[in-house]
C-alpha cells in the first residue's frame, strides 16, 4: 500500500469512527454551518463534538503548518480527506473568513509571532474575522479608502467607516485595510492591520437589503485602537497583501464556479409550473427564452470543466476568473428573472409561508448584487480587454 | 389628435407631479410597508386624489367625472409610477370606471360611479386564477341558482381586493377553461355570505388579495352587461388596465433612469465622475433610447383608447409588452449602476425594481402580451 | 376660394395636362429615377419631357427662389404640389445631391454670383454634383480629412482621395472638404470647395460592397484644380457649412424615418414562408424573436410619429434624429437578420432568378452599412449621452 | 479525456494552421469564386489533405485513415474556419465517412471508404427539401421497385452535391413527413438514370446543388443500414456534421474577432486609438466570453462524440445551437468596427460574415436546435 492509500484507510476509519451520526447529514440551515467565535452558539453538542475533534488534529485548516493549529497535510492528503469527508456525508467543521481569508494572508505577510498568535484560534474556531475593505466611498475603486489610521507610537488610533463586512456583528476581530499614508499615492498609503472589535471605539450596524434581511454590516472606527505588532507586512505596503488577497478569492469564486451558478434546466422546471399544452409549454415566447438560458448554462459549465481542465495541465490564459465572474452573474441574473417570468404573480407573496416567505423573489433581488460584489460586471469587463485582449488603455 | 399632450395634460401633470412629489412620494410607500398600513394606501391622499378629479377622469359628467379620457388617465399613472405612489387607481377609477361606463344605462353605473368620483368606493377586478395572467383560463364557475347564480371558486392576485367595497367578478356560466367566450362579469359587495378575502403582502409592498368564494349568491342584478357575454365589457376593462400600467411603467421606468442618470454624474471612482465612462454612456443612451420608444407606443395605446377604442386590442397589448421589458431594463441597470448602495433597502431605487416587476406581470406580462399578438396575426 | 386653394386647382390641371402617363406609375427599376447631369441617359422620351416642363416652371426645386431656377413657393404651397403629384402618382421628376445638399448650403453660404452660377444647371438637371465629404482615415472623425488644397492665387491645387462618393462615375462636379490651413486646429483649416470632375487630376474607382455593387465610389484628386471664386464660404471655414449639411441630412434621414425602415410586420410573412402548424409558426422560437421585433417596430413608428407631432407643435427636444437613427439603424439590422432566419437556404442563392439574385441576402448584408453610414450607431449614442443625457466627458 | 487538446491534436492544430494560412488562406476563397472554379473547392488542396491525413480522421486504420476521432476532426474544421478554407471536408471526410462507418460491414464502406481516404471520391448528402432543415419532414419517396426502389423527388441546399461521385440520400419508404421514422438511405452514384444535379452559387461564395431524382432506380444493394431505419446512421452523420460545423463556425468567429481586436488596436479616429473607447471594450470582452462559452461546449460535443456518441444528440443541439449563435455575433460586431471598410467586397471581414451565415443555417440553425432542445426535454 503506499503512502497515500495508507493516509487514505486511516482517515476514512478515524472519519467513521470520530464524525457523529447528526453531522453526516445534509445541512438543513444556517445554523447548521458553524462559523465558530466566541458569540457562537453550537446548535449542537454533535456540532461542538466535531470542531473539537477536527482542530484537535489540525483538520479545520488541513493544509496549514502543525505549528499554527493545522493539519500539515500535503495537498495529495487534503484532497483525500476531503474526499473521504464527502464520501461520508460529513459537514465542514469550521467555515469561516479567518479560514479563507486572513490565514492565507497572515501565512504569506505575517510575522512568525503573529502567525503564532492569530492562526491557532482561526483553526480551533475560538475567534471570528470580519474583512473590513469597502467604504460608501470605496467599491470598485477601493484604493480611493478614506478610513485613517494615525501612528501613535505603539499603535494606531483608527476612524472611518467600512461596509459590506460579512457578518460583523458576529465576529471579535477585524482584518481592515486602512490609510496610513494620507500624502502617498493612493495605493501606496494603504496598510493591512488587524483590529480588537471588543472595544467602545467599533461598531456595527446590520444592513437590510432589497432582498431583505443579509448578513452584511457596516463597521464604524470611532478612535479605535490598533495595536502596531497586529499591521501584517509592512507600513503603507496593504494594497499588496490585499491584491494578494482579491486575487485569491476571485480564483476561489471562479474554482467554484458552479457554486455561483445554479444549472439546473429552467425548461423542466417550467413545464411542471405552468403547464405543457399538445405537447408545448404554456407559454410559447418564454419558451424560448427558456431553451436559450439553459444553452448558455450548458455552455458555461463546460467553460468552467474546460477551464479546470486547462489549469490542470498547465496552458490557457490567465484572468479566466473575470470570464467565469463576469457570465455566471450575469447568467444567474438573466435565470433569476426567468424563474420569476415562470412562477408569475404566485412569488411576489413576500411574507407568505406559500411562497416561504417570499424565498424565489428574494433570490431574485439577490441575484441583482452578482455583478457588483466581488469585483462589478464592469470591472470584469475592463479586465478582460485589458489583460486578455490587451486592449488599450484611454 | 397628435401624439402629443394638450395643455390642459400639461397642465393636468404639473399637478400631478406637484402633488404626488410633495404629497405621496416614494417615502410614503415605505412608511405604509414599515407600518404595515392596514389599506396599504393613503386613504388622505386618495381623497385629495378625488379632490382633484383624478377618480373621475374617466367617469362622465352625469355621474360626477371629469371626464378627461384616456391620455390624461395616462398622465396621472405615469406620474404615479414615478412616485411608486400606492392608490386604488388602477383598479378603481381605471378598470371599474371603464367597465361600469361600458356596461352602463343599469343600475351598477348609478350606484357606484359617484362613489369612484368621490373617492369612496373601491373596487377590485377579481379575474385571475393561477399564476399567469389569461383570462380565457377562467375557470370559476358561476351556476344558475333560483334567479340569481352561485358563485364557487378562488381568485388570486386581487389587487385592492382586502379594501374593496365591491369586486368585479369574473366567472364561467358557459364553455370551458381555454375559451374566450362563457364569461360573465358580477358586481359582488364585500359583506357577500361566502366570500373570504385574504390580504397578502406582495414584493413591492403593495397588497393584492386572494379571494374565495363558498357557494356565493348573487341576484341575476348582479351581472355587469350580459350573460356569458362578460368578454365584451372585460376586454374594454382589461385594455383600460393595461394601458394605465404601461403609463404607469413608463412613469417608473423613466423615473429610476433619471435618477440613475443623476447619480452617474455625482459618483466618483477611481478619480473620475462615472458617467464619463463611455461605456455607461452607451448602455445610458440606448436605454433612453427605448424609454422614447416605449413612452410613444404607450401614448399611442392612449390615443387609440380615445379615438377608436375599439380597435384597442392590438396596440394596447404591444404598448403593455414593449413598456413592460423596457422598464425592467430600466430597473436593472439602475440597481447595476447604483452598485452596492443600490442593493440597499435604504436606497429608493430598489423600491422601483420591485414595483416594476409586479407591474409587469400584472394584466399578462410581455410575453404574454407578445403572444397573444402573434395569434391576433395567425401564426 | 383661398389662395392656396386656388394654386392647388391650378397645380392640379396643369399636372393632370404636363405629366406624361408613364410618369405617373410607380418606379420599376433604376434608370426611372432621373437624376440628371451630362452622362445621363433617359430612360423615355416621357422621362425628358417631364424634367424640362418641371424644370421650366422651376418645380424640380419648387421653394428655391425664381433668379435662381426654383418655383418661388411658399411652404404651404410646396406641400400643396407635393401633395398633388402624389394624389397623381408622379414620379419625382429630378432627384439629385445637387438638390438635397449642395444647393442648401449654397442658399446659405454662396455668393450670389455662385448661386446664379450653379444653381439654375442644378434645378434644370443639367449638372449632377457628387459629394465628397469621407476619406479612408476620416470616416466618423470627419474634420481630420486630409485632402489638400493649396493656394496657388486665383486657384487651388487639390491632392488627395474622398471614399463613399456616390454615383461620382456618373457625376460632372464634386462638392468637397479639403483641408486649406495645414497648420490650424483641425477644424478650423476645412474649406468647402466645388470641383470640375471633368479634369484630368480627377478620377473615380466604384466601390464593390459584400452585398454586390453599389453607388459608391473612391475619388482621387491628383493635382486637382480647383479655382477660387468656387469657395463656398469662407476660407477655412468650411466645417461650418458641412455642419449645417450634416444635420439637414440627419433631418431628413429622420423625418423619412419610415424610409429607412420597413415596417411592415415579419409574423405575417414568415407564416406565408414558412407555414404555420396548429395555428403557430413552425418554428416557434424564431416566432418569439418575430413578434418582439413587430413590437419593437411598431414603437419605433409611433416615435416617428411623436416626434413629428412634437415639431409641429414646438415642443419636445433636439437630437431626436439621433435616437431615431440609432434604433433604426439596428432594427434594420435585426429585421433583415430574422428575414434570412425565415428564408432560410433558399436565400443563399446568390445568382439565381429564383431569388431575384439574392435580393434578400444583398439587402441583408446592405443593412449592416445602416449603423455606419450618416453617422455611426456609436456615434449616434455618443450624441445622446452627451446632447441630451448631458453626460460629462471623460 | 479533459477538455484540452492532447500533444498529438496539438500537433495537428498547428500543422493544420501553418498549412491553410499557407496554402488555403481566404485569398484562395476569393480567387475561387472570382475565377467562377468549376469545383468550387481546390482539388490541390484537397489531395494535401488527404496526405496529410484529414480525409481519414473519422476513417479506421483497416480502410486506410488515421482514425483520429472527433477532437482531431474539430481542430482541423475549427482551422479551416479560420481560412474560410472551401473544402468537401465536412460532406465527405466527416458526414460520409461517418455514415458509411456506422452502416459498415457492408460492401458501401469498402467501396467508398478508402478512396474518401485517398482524396478522390467526393460524397455529398443529399437531405433538406425546403428552406429550413428538418430531417422529419422528408416527403422524397423510395418506392420498391422489382427487387429494388425507384426515387421520386428533390432535394436542395446539397453541400458539394455538384461535384459528389455519390450521394447519400434520405428517402421515405415509410410514414408521413413529420414523422422521426420511415426514412431510408441511399447510395446513389452521379450517373444514375434520372439523377439530375444543377448547381447554385451561393452567398459564402461556396456551392451548393439542387438535386432531382427523376424515377432513379437503384438496387436493394443500394441501401446504406437497414430500409425505414435510416434514422440510426443519419443521426449519427447529423451529430458528426452538427459538431464540425460547430468547430468551423468557432474558428470562423474566432477569427474575425481577433482579426477585429488587431484593427481596433490600429485605427485611429479623433486623435485616439479606437481600441481605446471603453464601450468598445466591453463589446470585445463580452464577445470574447461569449467565445469560450461556444468553444468550450463545442470542444464538450466533440469530446463526447468520442467518447459516448449514443448519447451525444443533446450536446451537440446545444453546441450548434450556441456556437451559431456566437458566430453571428461576431461577424456582426467585425462588419460594424470595422466601419465602412468592413462594408468593402475587397476587404476579406465581410466573406466571415458570409460564411457564419450560411453554416450557422447547415444542418439547422439556432432556433432549430433550441427547438429541438426543448422538444427532447418535453416542454
Amino acid at each position: 500500500m503506499s503512502d497515500l492509500e495508507t493516509f487514505r484507510a486511516e482517515t476514512r476509519a478515524w472519519l467513521e469512527e470520530n464524525c457523529p451520526p447528526e453531522i453526516r447529514k445534509p445541512v438543513e440551515s444556517e445554523k447548521d454551518i458553524c462559523w465558530g467565535g466566541k458569540q457562537w452558539t453550537f446548535v449542537s453538542e454533535a456540532q461542538k463534538t466535531w470542531l473539537e475533534r477536527m482542530a484537535a488534529r489540525g483538520w479545520t485548516v488541513p493544509s496549514w503548518p502543525k505549528e499554527y493549529g493545522g493539519g500539515g497535510l500535503s495537498k495529495e492528503e487534503a484532497k483525500i480527506l476531503k474526499e473521504e469527508m464527502r464520501e461520508l456525508g460529513a459537514r465542514s467543521p469550521l467555515d469561516s473568513f479567518g479560514i479563507w481569508m486572513l490565514g492565507p494572508a497572515l501565512l504569506k505577510y505575517g510575522s512568525h509571532e503573529q502567525k503564532l498568535k492569530f492562526l491557532p484560534p482561526i483553526a480551533r474556531g475560538e475567534i471570528r474575522w470580519a474583512q473590513g475593505y469597502s467604504e460608501p466611498n470605496a467599491g470598485s475603486d477601493l484604493a480611493s479608502l478614506a478610513t485613517k489610521a494615525v501612528d501613535q507610537g505603539d499603535h494606531f488610533i483608527v476612524n472611518g467607516q467600512k461596509i459590506w463586512t460579512s457578518y460583523a456583528d458576529e465576529c471579535d476581530w477585524i482584518f481592515a485595510l486602512v490609510r496610513t499614508g494620507p500624502m502617498e499615492p493612493k495605493h501606496d498609503g494603504i496598510s493591512f492591520v488587524l483590529i480588537d472589535m471588543e472595544q467602545p471605539g467599533v461598531t456595527t450596524k446590520p444592513i437590510k437589503l432589497i432582498s431583505g434581511k443579509s448578513p452584511f454590516c457596516e463597521t464604524f472606527f470611532d478612535d479605535a485602537r490598533a495595536e502596531k505588532e497586529n499591521l501584517v507586512g509592512e507600513l503603507n505596503r496593504g494594497w499588496d497583501v490585499a491584491k494578494y488577497l482579491l486575487t485569491h478569492e476571485r480564483e476561489m469564486i471562479a474554482s467554484g464556479g458552479s457554486g455561483l451558478f445554479d444549472a439546473r434546466p429552467l425548461g423542466q422546471h417550467a413545464a411542471q409550473t405552468m403547464g405543457v399544452e399538445d405537447g408545448m409549454l404554456v407559454d410559447p415566447v418564454l419558451r424560448a427564452d427558456l431553451t436559450r438560458c439553459d444553452i448558455d448554462g450548458l455552455a458555461f459549465m463546460c467553460a468552467i470543466e474546460r477551464y479546470k481542465d486547462e489549469a490542470k495541465a498547465g496552458v490557457g490564459m490567465g484572468a479566466k476568473s473575470s470570464v467565469l465572474k463576469y457570465y455566471g452573474a450575469e447568467l444567474n441574473k438573466r435565470r433569476l428573472e426567468l424563474m420569476m417570468d415562470i412562477g408569475g404573480s404566485e412569488e411576489f407573496e413576500w411574507e407568505s409561508p406559500a411562497t416561504n416567505e417570499g424565498k424565489i423573489a428574494r433570490m431574485w433581488l439577490r441575484t441583482k448584487a452578482n455583478s457588483i460584489e466581488g469585483g462589478t460586471t464592469e470591472v470584469q469587463l475592463n479586465i478582460v480587454a485589458k489583460r486578455i485582449l490587451e486592449m488599450p488603455g484611454a | 389628435m397628435p401624439l402629443v399632450l394638450n395643455e390642459e395634460q400639461e397642465m393636468l401633470r404639473d399637478m400631478a407631479r406637484g402633488y404626488l412629489t410633495d404629497k405621496a412620494p416614494v417615502t410614503q410607500l415605505r412608511k405604509l410597508r414599515d407600518t404595515e398600513d392596514e389599506s396599504g394606501f393613503s386613504r388622505d391622499a386618495w381623497r385629495d386624489m378625488a379632490e382633484m378629479g383624478w377618480t373621475g377622469v374617466l367617469v362622465g359628467e352625469d355621474h360626477g367625472g371629469v371626464d378627461m379620457g384616456f391620455m390624461a388617465m395616462g398622465v396621472i399613472a405615469e406620474e404615479m409610477g414615478r412616485t411608486l405612489t400606492a392608490s386604488p387607481f388602477v383598479s378603481t377609477a381605471v378598470m371599474a370606471a371603464t367597465a361600469l361606463r361600458q356596461a352602463g344605462g343599469g343600475a351598477h353605473d348609478a350606484r357606484w360611479l359617484p362613489s369612484i368620483v368621490a373617492g369612496e368606493a373601491v373596487i377590485a377586478l377579481a379575474l385571475d386564477e393561477g399564476r399567469k395572467h389569461d383570462p380565457a383560463k377562467t375557470a370559476m364557475k358561476a351556476e344558475r341558482h333560483g334567479n340569481g347564480f352561485k358563485l364557487d371558486g378562488a381568485k388570486t392576485f386581487v389587487a385592492d381586493g382586502h379594501v374593496a367595497d365591491a369586486m368585479i367578478v369574473a366567472a364561467r356560466t358557459a364553455g370551458a377553461p381555454g375559451e374566450e367566450q362563457g364569461l360573465t362579469l358580477f358586481m359582488v359587495e364585500k359583506d357577500a355570505a361566502g366570500l373570504k378575502t385574504e390580504r397578502t403582502m406582495m414584493v413591492d409592498s403593495r397588497n393584492a388579495a386572494h379571494v374565495a368564494f363558498d357557494g356565493v349568491e348573487v341576484t341575476a342584478d348582479a351581472v355587469l352587461g350580459e350573460v356569458d357575454n362578460g368578454a365584451v365589457i372585460l376586454d374594454r376593462a382589461l385594455n383600460a388596465g393595461r394601458a394605465a400600467l404601461a403609463a404607469e411603467l413608463s412613469g417608473s421606468a423613466q423615473e429610476s433612469f433619471e435618477r440613475t442618470v443623476d447619480y452617474l454624474k455625482e459618483r466618483k471612482q477611481f478619480g473620475q465622475v462615472i458617467g464619463t465612462f463611455q461605456a455607461l454612456q452607451h448602455r445610458c443612451a440606448h436605454l433612453f433610447t427605448e424609454l422614447e420608444l416605449a413612452r410613444s407606443i404607450m401614448m399611442k395605446a392612449l390615443q387609440t383608447l380615445d379615438e377608436a377604442p375599439e380597435h384597442a386590442g392590438h396596440i394596447v397589448a404591444a404598448a403593455k409588452a414593449k413598456v413592460s421589458q423596457v422598464a425592467r431594463l430600466s430597473a436593472n441597470e439602475a440597481v447595476q449602476l447604483h452598485g452596492g448602495i443600490g442593493m440597499t433597502d435604504e436606497h429608493e431605487i430598489g423600491f422601483f425594481m420591485k414595483r416594476i416587476r409586479v407591474a409587469s406581470e400584472m394584466l399578462g406580462d410581455a410575453n404574454y402580451h407578445a403572444d397573444r399578438l402573434a395569434k391576433m396575426q395567425q401564426y
